[in-house]
Parts: C-alpha cells; structure tokens; sequence
C-alpha cells in the first residue's frame, strides 16, 4: 500500500493507462500546459506530449462530442470537465449521443469514452458551482457513473472505466483531491464496476453513502459508537450499476437504513436506494428508510449558510436516531 | 399572414417588413454548376453510369418508402433527401471509401450511396432485424460504419462535433482519412458548430464540414433563421470556404475532390455551403405553405437526376434504352426491397435489451 | 364545459394570458408563421403580431437565454421547444440560470417564465426523441415542473403557469394533442399549481399516475374493476411541488400503490414516489410500493420493441397484482 | 514543457511549432487609444475626477479585498480585476444610467462602478447579510438591479443570451435602452456567443456584445483558445465591429459613446473587442507560469489609473494634493468597508430558504 492523494490516485490510474494503451488520450481545459486546474494531469504534457494531453477551449458541448466522435472512430478518449457543473453545456453529447448511438445503429457503434471531472460542491462557490449531478446522468440508460470516496477506489475504478467500452461518468471531488489513502501497490490494480463495499462492518443500522458524504457517514458512525450504535457503512462506488444485493443483504441483518447523499432530494440518488430497499426488504426493514440530503435550495454563498445546506454528521445521526427510534 | 402596422415592433429577420405579406423571396441562390466535362474532372463513363444508377437509385427508393408510409407499413418521422441526391453522390465519388461520412437525419440517399442496400434500409424504415440498424434506428438513423458511414443523427447540429471527433481520430492515427461532416441550415444556427469550428480550426482537424442548404428549415427559410449568407460563417474562423451548386453532380463532384484533397494535404477544415432544394415536404405531414408551388416548380426543371440524363444523353454515354434499363433494374431492385422488407421479421422482443452495452451480459436497473 | 383538444386547451391558456397581459409573448421554433410544428399556436401571430409571436432559429441555448434575460427584465416569457428532448441543450439556461440567478442575487431578481412543449415518447421516433424529463427538472431546487394528463388540467395549470412569478416548466404529450377532454368554460379558469387529483375513487390499491401514463393506468383500472379490483388513481398534475399529502391520504385507505411513470427507473419520479410513500405511511403499507417504468433501455423504433418498452396497462395490471398479492 | 518532434502530431493551436518552447508571445496587441482630449469627448473636468475616484476606488477594493482573503476572511474564488478598471469606468459614464449592464464572475470593478458600495460590496464578500446579494452570491455575483447591473454569472458564456434578453425586453417595451454584456475572451468560445449573435441580428436587438479580452483565459493565452482576431467573429454576423483599447479609459468611453448611440439608433447589435490585461492570477491559486514577468511589467506600465492621473496633471485638472486627497478618501471609504462586512452579520440560518421563490410561502421539497 502507498499512501497517495486522490488526485494522485487519478493521476496514476490515468498515467497506467496511457501507458498501456495508446489509444487512449485526455483532453480538457487547463489539462496540458496548466497542468490541470487542480493538478489532476500534472506532468502528464512533459510525458506524453500534444498529441495525447490536449488543452481544449472552453467549449463544452464541442470537445464533449469531438470526443464522442473520436471514440466512435476507435479512440479511448477521457474528457475532463473542470467541474460537471460545466458539463450541464455538453449534457446534449452525453444524453443525446454518447448514450444512445449505439442502440441507434443497432449495435454499428462503440463507445468507449470517459467523462471525469469535479462533482458536486466545493466550498463557497455559490450556486453555479455546487450541484451534485451524478444521480441525474445515471437516471439514462447507457450510462455508468461513478463517484468514488476514497484514493484506492478512485483508482482501481478509473483504471476500469478507461478499459470499459462504454461511456463511464467517473466523478470526483475537488475538496477531496488533497486528501491521502492507502492506495493498492498491486500491478494493474483495477476494481470491476458495479462492486459496492462495506467501508465498515456494522449491526445495528445501515448507511449507504458514498462519494464525499461517505466520509460525512464516517463521522457520524464514529460519534454513534460512543453512544453505542453499531453502524454499517455501505459506499456503493458506482452508482450505476448499483450494486444492491449488498445493501440489501446488510438491511436483512440490520433492519435499517439511512441514505446519505449530497444530492438535492427530488428523485435523487437516496430516492431511488429508498425505493429499491422497501421493494426489495420490505419485511426486513423495522423502520422507514431516511435520507439525509441537501435540501431543496441552491447552494448559497455565505458560509454559516452554506454550512447548514451541507448534510453534515449531525444530519445522520438525527436520521439514525429516527430510524433506530432513538429519539 | 399577421398583418403590419409601419411602426410595429417585431422580432422577426431585419428587414422582413419590405417584403409583400412575408412572402418568401427565394430558396437558395444557386451558383452556376461547373464548365468542365466529366473526362477533365477525372471521371470516366462508367462512373457517370454509375452516379446515374445512384442518383435514381435513392429517388426511387424514396418514393416508394413514402407510399409504404401512406399505406401504414411503418410509422415515425420520414424526411425525404429528393432533390439532393447531387449532393450525396457527388460526395461520395469524390470521398476516398474509407473516408468518414456523418450527417443528420435526412440520410437515406447517404446510406444507399455509401453501400446499405435497399432491401437493408428499406428494412430499417420498416422497423425489421434485417434493417442496417437492425431495426432500432429507424428512418433518421441509417448507418453502416464498416463503410464509414456513420449514420444519420436526430438532434439538429448535435452530430457537428462528432464529425469534428472522426477527423481528430484520423489525425491521431495518421491514417491518410479525411471526415466530412454534412447538416441543414438549420443546424447552422446551433452553438455546437460555433465551437466545432474553433477547435477544427485550432487543431488542424482534417474535416469538411458541408451545410446542405435547401432553402429551409421545416417551415422557416434560411434567411428567416440565419443572417448573411451562410458561407460567411467561415470567415470567423479564418477557415476557407466555398459555395457550391448542389443541384449539379459534377459541381459537388469538382468540389468535393478539390476540397478533400486540400484538406487531406494540409490537415485542415474547410467549410463548404452546397446550396440545393428539397421538393418534397420536411417530413410527412408538412402542409408546404411557406413556399410557392412556382418555386419548387422551378427547381424541378433542375432537377439533378434529369440533368445527368440529358449530359449522358447529349454526350452520346448512353442511349435511351440503356438508361431505361438502368431505371428498370432500379426500380425492380427497390421493389424487392419492399417485398423484403415485408417479409422481414420484427427484431425478437429480447432484443429490446441487446446493443445497449458493449460487454455480454451487461447491468440494467430495475 | 366544452369539449377541447389537448392542444386548444393550450392555445386557450396562452391566448387568454396573451390577452390579459401585454407582456406574455411566446417563442420557439416555428410558433409563428408555421403555426406550431403542432399546431398549438395556431393563429396566434395573426392575433398578436411578429412583436409577441417569434420564430426562433434552430438555438435552443441561446433563445432560451434570452427568454430567461427577458423575463429578468420585466416581460413574461413563454419559451416552446419543440420537444424537450432538445431543451437538453438549453439546460445550462434552465439549470444553472433561471433556477438560481434570483437566489444568486439575494432576491434581486424576478423569473416569471415558462418553458413548455412536449415531453415524453411519441411513436416511432428514436431514442433520441422519446425521453421524458419530468422529473430530471424536479430534481433542480427551484423550478415547477408540471406535466397534465388532461385538456382540463393543462388549462387551468398552464394559466397559472403563466401568472407564476417563478420558472415553470410545462410539459406536454405529441401524442396527446389531439386528445379531447372536456373543459371548463369558467371565465379565467385557473387551477393552482401543486394539487393533485383523485381522479378515479377505489379502496383496493392507490395507483399513482400522470401525463400519458394516468391513461394507461385508466385502462388498468378499468381492466381490473372487472376482477373485482376497485383501483383509486391520483393524478398529482405537478410534479412540483407535489402533493404529497393527496397521496399519503389515499394509502392510508388503500394501503397498496403503484406508480406508474414514463421516465426511466434509476431515480426518476416513481422512485421519488416509492421513497416518499414508505417515509410516510410506512405503517399504512400492505405491501412494497411498486413502480411501473420504463425499462432502463434506450427507446428503440421497430413498433413492436416500442411497444414492449413503453408502460402498458398489463404491466400496470401485474404490478397491482403484486401489491394485491394477487399473483 | 514537452519537447516535441518535428513531425509530432499535435493538437494545439496550428502554428505553435515556431514557437521557442510554447512560449506565449503576447497577451493582446493594444490598438492605438484615442487622440482626443476630454473637452471633444465631451468629459467635463467633474466628470474626469469622478472617473479617477471610481477606477482608484475599484482598484483598493480588490487589493484589500485580497488582503482580507488571505487573511482568511471569506473563501471561494476571487476573481480580481485590476488593471481592467478602464473598461467598466469608460463604459459606465457612456451609457445612460438606466442601460443594462451584465458580466461574467469577475465582476467587482463593474458592481462599484454601477453603485454597489464598498461596503456592500465587501459584505458580500464576506458572505454577510448586509452585502449587496446578501451574501447568497458571493464575489461572483455582486449585482444592483436597481441599478440597472444585473450580476456577475459563474458559467463562462452563459450570461451571453441572457444580455440578449434584457435588450429584447427593451426593445419589446420601447423603453430607449440597450444592454451592454461582457464578457472575458475565454467566453468567445462558447456556442452561446454564436446563437445569440445570430438571433440578435436577425431581431434586430439593441444590444452591445464586448469581449474584455485580457489576453488569457485561465492559464490559456487567447491565441492558443481561439482562432483569428476576435473581433473577427462578427464577420459571421455581418455584425458591426470595433476594436478598442482597453487600458485607456478615454478610449473606452469613446467607443462605447458612438456604439452605444448607433444601438439605441439603429436597434441593432453590436460587438467589440476591448483589448486590456489583468494584473494578478485568474482567481487566487494561480502560478502564473503561463506569462512572464516581462510581459506583466509591460501592460503595468501602461496602467490606466496611471494614466488618467497624469492626464489630470499635466492637463492641470488636478493637482498632487488634490489627487492625494481622492485617494486618501477612497482608502478610508474601502478600510470602513472592510470593518462594515467584519462587523456585519451573516445572514440567519433561516434566510437559507429566502429568495429562491417570488412566493412568500414557498414549497420546498424535501
Ligand atoms: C436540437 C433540435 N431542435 C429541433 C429539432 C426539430 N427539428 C428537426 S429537423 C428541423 C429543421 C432542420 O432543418 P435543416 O437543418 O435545414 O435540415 P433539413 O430538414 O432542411 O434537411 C427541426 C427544427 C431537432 N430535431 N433537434
Ligand atoms: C462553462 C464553464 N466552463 C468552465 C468554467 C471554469 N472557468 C472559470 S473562468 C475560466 C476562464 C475564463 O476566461 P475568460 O473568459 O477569458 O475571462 P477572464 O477570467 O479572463 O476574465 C474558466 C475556464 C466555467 N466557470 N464555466
Ligand atoms: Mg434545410
Ligand atoms: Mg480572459
């Protein structure tokens, strides 16, 4: 194990596979001279050149689908967003296109892209800046979206959904690219997608929570110990596939389950686990599924503010506490 | 039509309040065709023989889908190419075969000219396995890509950059193809090509992006949704450009070899109006009143196909019977087509989830 | 009452509001001159002029922008897409500027617009023509989403639509403009936005249905009365803000519901639903909420394949089997 | 930097090869400023101290704006704009007052100069309740629509139409006034730009469309981002189209007089590429390792505030003292208004679910 970044994790999985494949290539704002907005690509310009690490305008919606067409025409193209904020200007290639051409032409056509980037907030951005889209994409069907919480998972999946030839919306967190984790050493460290996890081994109550609230969970689970609540924590990893026979099998022992998303709640992620979880463990559960998400607000700019529109450990507790008819 | 006070605000085209009613002027302004004759542009009778059966071949494969519509054999959009097929043909001699052709939802007469058969694309209109897509795409989505012909795209523009993407991949391998992107004027208007054009232009993207003008898009000319002339929109770029007169096969034919040849030396985008005509409505159910019949009259006496016929006629390439019998053979192949297509079965229901993901046994939520 | 096609319903609504108030204009591609790709429009820039009556170019991006400039600076208005399939490339205007730019500002900024068209499948057209984007929409904090199943509906919501000070999105169904239904000839007739209808009495399940899909559950319903099944049907007309309430009351008598939605599943508005029900009536339920959707597959064009994917009332019909334990 | 073959397949601006390195070889080539005196521009001597007050007020806002961000005071980006004071300040005394005014997130310079206080413009800053957005925008989204300035917007283009849309709703309301949107030349990129310059031309809105082109986006210098001369895309348009010098705040008025006047005659929109520079990183985190020092050095020495100072001396306008006693002012207007944002509150928790609905009980979802 080596202790690494999350942006280094990235960099790594991206670096490997660059490396092992030629075909594949990177391109973005900010990704070749700048380095990276926020270091993602760094070095990346000096190893592989203007051919393979490519600064882009900013244009969304254009170089999104350059690089559909490219992967189209037998590439392996990763496009990076600066944040996937931006990318709502390039939703027509990913929705339109990169999801649907293959079925058009009955099968003519494949798609093996990547479209990665920086996800939901990061601080006072304001409202522009801070929505969480990954339940959105995986709403469409031909979509794989992955929002991954720590370095080792960060790396192992990226490596996958360079090498999947499918479109794959791998999602990160700016917040998150200075934080450290153990990250495997094994050669070709490569993780399937669709496997979720349990982060932590628990009995008393699940919590799904994956991508920057996964670590929101942690916090809380750490603090419910001290008052004696033995918590699970389930982080999917990809969000679609989903892999739900693992939280569905963690509810049969726990009876209960808390969602934590940092999405806003309409038809969100935790939406759709709350739903699964009462179609698929009706009679296990003893008590309602609850969600801890954003409200229903744009993100706001002051501080004090925005820290009461984040789910925080707080929110999860309160939400095991109800589960657990605790309060 | 509303009527105008002198003084009335309105947003419509500039200088709209000149005109009788809001008539429509014109169409498109043809540039003349091309002097040469076929052996200075390189082409050789057989080739002529060959456009001919071409150009007939998606005129008549269109007018027989278009009674297989009326007659309720299958359902949907059904946007017909007749009065373009210069502009297809003309291509696709002059494209290299393993050059990469992409372009929007009227893409019939491309997938005929790029090899789907007509009993594959007459299957594919009827929704059959047999179909080029297998049924799945439908009339706007005929493809054939081992042909690199990429297929036709539903969202006004939204392929631009995808045909910008073709070219970048034959850059990067430096395989000696070229992409050439085709869409309406009406797709002129969308952001996306503004973007695909900075950057072909920026990267040295080999790709010719050609804007089939037809006059209109659905029901709104060109001058009403676009300002200037359409080719101007190059100079933005600095890209080099071109007019071309689409209802002439040996003009888009001159052109396109030009232009490739250009584009493929200098790995460079080249952006071409090829001005042309649609006579038959937008899709099926266009009542047509936004232009005259004398309008589409007069470019039916132009026709592309009945001006190839009279230059093989003239030129002594081929007698009367010889052409009959070209038409005859077409016209019995599209026939065919129908009867195959009838007689093709409907995908099998599992196949609804087959061609969403390329591994074997792929994930679908429940 | 007067007995109305869908799209004089909605003519009815924009004229009458065009009528009332000087700056209601509408816009879109072919509203004008062609009289609507649909028709809905039909006569209305004889009525009103070139001045409130715009053809737009093929730009979905940037004639919703200036919608939404327009109705920042005092106007009001309504913004046709043809379909909302192509307002994915006017996303960034509807998402990340007419949803926040009056919070960005501390409320300096007022947003009475309505983007309206129609929504959902309609035959044979592709899978990138078929997609319903309710409750995408839904998910975004600040912005109403309404998609009726009846002329009667759309009057009076698409009128209050209208008069809303706020962003609105109104969808309709291509398939459903030719559609009759009584309506309504109270003078300004205007139903609020946010309540639902019960639009069939049963005690045995609660189906929960809107937009096209509240006719395939009709059909069920009618089905299953003859099995003796007695289905109550709400139709929450907007999908926000939603009413809830309607809903919880009637499964607190029926202690059963399936929804049924033409949106895909993953996080779509039947999840929503599902989630909602179970958090809410938990102790109500007989049986795991159901949802009937479409499956997570592109929409395909052969006739037969597009029949399998959409809802049918079988599969609703199955699905209140199931809640029924009639299976 | 990589080093590169000579054969290398690339995909970076055409032409870079010829470049040492990947260099950059300039920020923007400034076009001459204007000849002319303040009396024929029309400028009273009133009106010149007024502009030294405001552009000297931008330029101590954002330095101690940038002190109090280091200090740890507020976080998010903060995009200064120093050194491009002569853009908003000429502009901003061309127009009427009631014109409307729209800009991208760099915006603080443009909030002050259209009557955002420092003290509200610091408090919002800060994130208090007191800020001119009350603290929901932040440094982005400084805005005074009372004030005829409708905010500064965070994705890059996407304010375009929208600055299209207030001129629509002017020209709907016959109201006599034109919005001015601007916007940085990274934004020139965007398919925004190209849709809403389309349809402003064809409506006939009377808008003006002006890139402050400072030479970078981000780490990206213009000519690596962009094809041609910006100014060039008007071309497309049949747009009308000036280039003007952006570091000399009489140029700037100047242009945007005459612009402005043609606007509001003619309906009619209009583009200008105003050329400036900006003096610090594109927010706070920024390496600068895409410019030399050289080449900051020699736009510094241009600087606009520099400038109009000497102008107001050697013309004898104002005096050392009297222009001490403007700054000494100023100073102690932007140290109150940082004590004012430090003092103020921030907003009450419950004020998170205000402003997101005209309604006063709003439903929210939850
Ligand atoms: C983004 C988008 N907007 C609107 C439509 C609806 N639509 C389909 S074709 C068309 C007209 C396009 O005209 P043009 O580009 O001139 O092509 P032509 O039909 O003349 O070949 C429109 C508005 C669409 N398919 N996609
Ligand atoms: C759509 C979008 N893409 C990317 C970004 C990230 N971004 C913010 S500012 C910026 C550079 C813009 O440069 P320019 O338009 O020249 O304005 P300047 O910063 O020079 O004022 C970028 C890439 C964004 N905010 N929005
Ligand atoms: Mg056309
Ligand atoms: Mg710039």
């Amino acid at each position: 194990m080596a202790e690494l970044q999350f942006r280094e994790a990235i960099r790594e999985a991206i670096d490997e596979e660059m490396a092992r494949e030629e075909k594949v290539f990177i391109m973005g704002e900010e990704v070749a001279e700048y380095n990276g907005a926020y270091k993602v690509t760094e070095g990346l310009l000096d190893k592989y050149g203007y051919k393979r690490v490519i600064d882009t305008p900013i244009s969304e919606l254009g170089f999104s689908g350059i690089g559909v067409g490219a992967a189209m025409n037998g590439l392996r193209p990763i496009v990076e967003f600066m944040t996937f904020n931006f990318a709502v200007l390039a939703a027509d290639q990913i929705i339109n296109h990169a999801s649907k051409a293959g079925y058009m032409t009955g099968g003519q056509i494949t798609m093996p892209i990547v479209f990665r980037g920086a996800n939901a907030s990061a601080g006072q951005l304001g409202a522009t800046h801070s929505v969480a889209f990954d339940s959105m994409y995986a709403h469409f069907p031909g979509l794989k979206v992955i929002y991954t919480s720590e370095p080792d998972d960060a790396k192992g999946l990226l490596k996958s959904a360079i090498r999947d030839d499918n479109p794959v919306l791998f999602m990160e967190s700016e917040q998150m690219y200075g934080m450290k984790g153990e990250v495997s050493e094994e050669e070709d460290y490569i993780i399937p997608i669709g496997k979720g996890k349990v982060k932590r081994e628990g009995s008393d109550v699940t919590v799904v929570a994956h991508g920057k609230m996964y670590h929101v969970a942690k916090q809380a689970a750490a603090q419910l110990e001290k008052d004696g609540v033995d918590v699970e924590i389930i982080d999917p990893r990809t969000v679609k596939p989903l892999d739900l026979p693992l939280i569905v099998e963690s509810i049969k022992k726990t009876n209960r389950c808390v969602v934590v998303d940092e999405a806003h709640p309409f038809a969100g992620f935790a939406a759709e686990i709350g739903f699964l979880i009462q179609r698929e463990a009706f009679d296990y559960l003893d008590a309602p599924v609850q969600r801890v998400t954003l409200p229903d607000v744009n993100a706001p700019f002051a501080k004090n503010l925005l820290d009461a529109w984040l789910p925080s450990p707080k929110n999860v507790i309160d939400a095991v506490n109800q589960v657990t008819y605790r309060n | 039509m509303a009527k105008k006070k002198k003084d009335d605000i309105n947003f419509a085209p500039r200088g709209r309040g000149t005109e009788k009613d809001g008539a429509v002027q014109k169409g498109v302004d043809l540039p003349k065709p091309t002097k040469k004759k076929h052996k200075s542009l390189g082409l050789t009778e057989d080739n002529l023989k060959a456009m001919y059966e071409q150009m007939y071949l998606q005129r008549r494969f269109e007018e027989r889908a278009m009674q297989q519509y009326q007659k309720g054999k299958f359902g949907g959009f059904l946007h017909l190419y007749i009065g373009q097929e210069a502009v297809s043909t003309g291509t696709v001699f002059a494209l290299n075969d393993d050059d990469d052709i992409i372009t929007a939802y009227r893409d019939h007469g491309w997938g005929l000219c790029r090899g789907i058969t007509a009993n594959e694309g007459m299957a594919e209109l009827f929704g059959k396995k047999t179909g080029c897509s297998k049924g799945k795409g439908g009339s706007m989505h005929f493809a054939k890509t081992e042909n690199h012909f990429w297929g036709g795209y539903g969202i006004v523009g939204g392929h631009i950059p995808i045909g910008g993407g073709l070219a970048f991949a034959n850059k990067y391998n430096q395989n000696g193809r070229i992409s050439a992107t085709f869409f309406g004027d009406g797709a002129v208007d969308q952001g996306a090509l503004h973007e695909t054009f900075n950057i072909a232009n920026l990267w040295g993207l080999p790709a010719i992006f050609a804007v089939e003008n037809n006059g209109y898009s659905m029901g709104t000319a060109a001058r009403r949704h676009t300002v200037t002339e359409i080719v101007d929109r190059a100079k933005a770029y600095g890209m080099k450009s071109k007019v071309v007169n689409g209802m002439d096969v040996f003009s888009v034919y001159e052109a396109m070899k030009e232009v490739s040849e250009e584009v493929r030396e200098n790995s460079e985008p080249y952006f071409l109006e090829i001005r042309t005509y649609r006579y038959r409505g937008h899709s099926m159910s266009d009542p047509q009143k936004y232009r005259t019949k004398e309008e589409l009259d007069e470019y039916q006496k132009i026709d592309p196909i009945e001006r190839l016929k009279t230059y093989l006629k003239d030129n002594k390439i081929m007698k009367d019977e010889e052409i009959q019998e070209i038409e005859d053979k077409v016209e019995q192949e599209v026939l065919d087509a129908v009867e195959f297509a009838d007689n093709s079965d409907f995908p099998d229901e599992s196949e609804l989830y087959d061609d969403m993901f390329a591994e074997e046994e792929p994930y679908f939520h429940n």
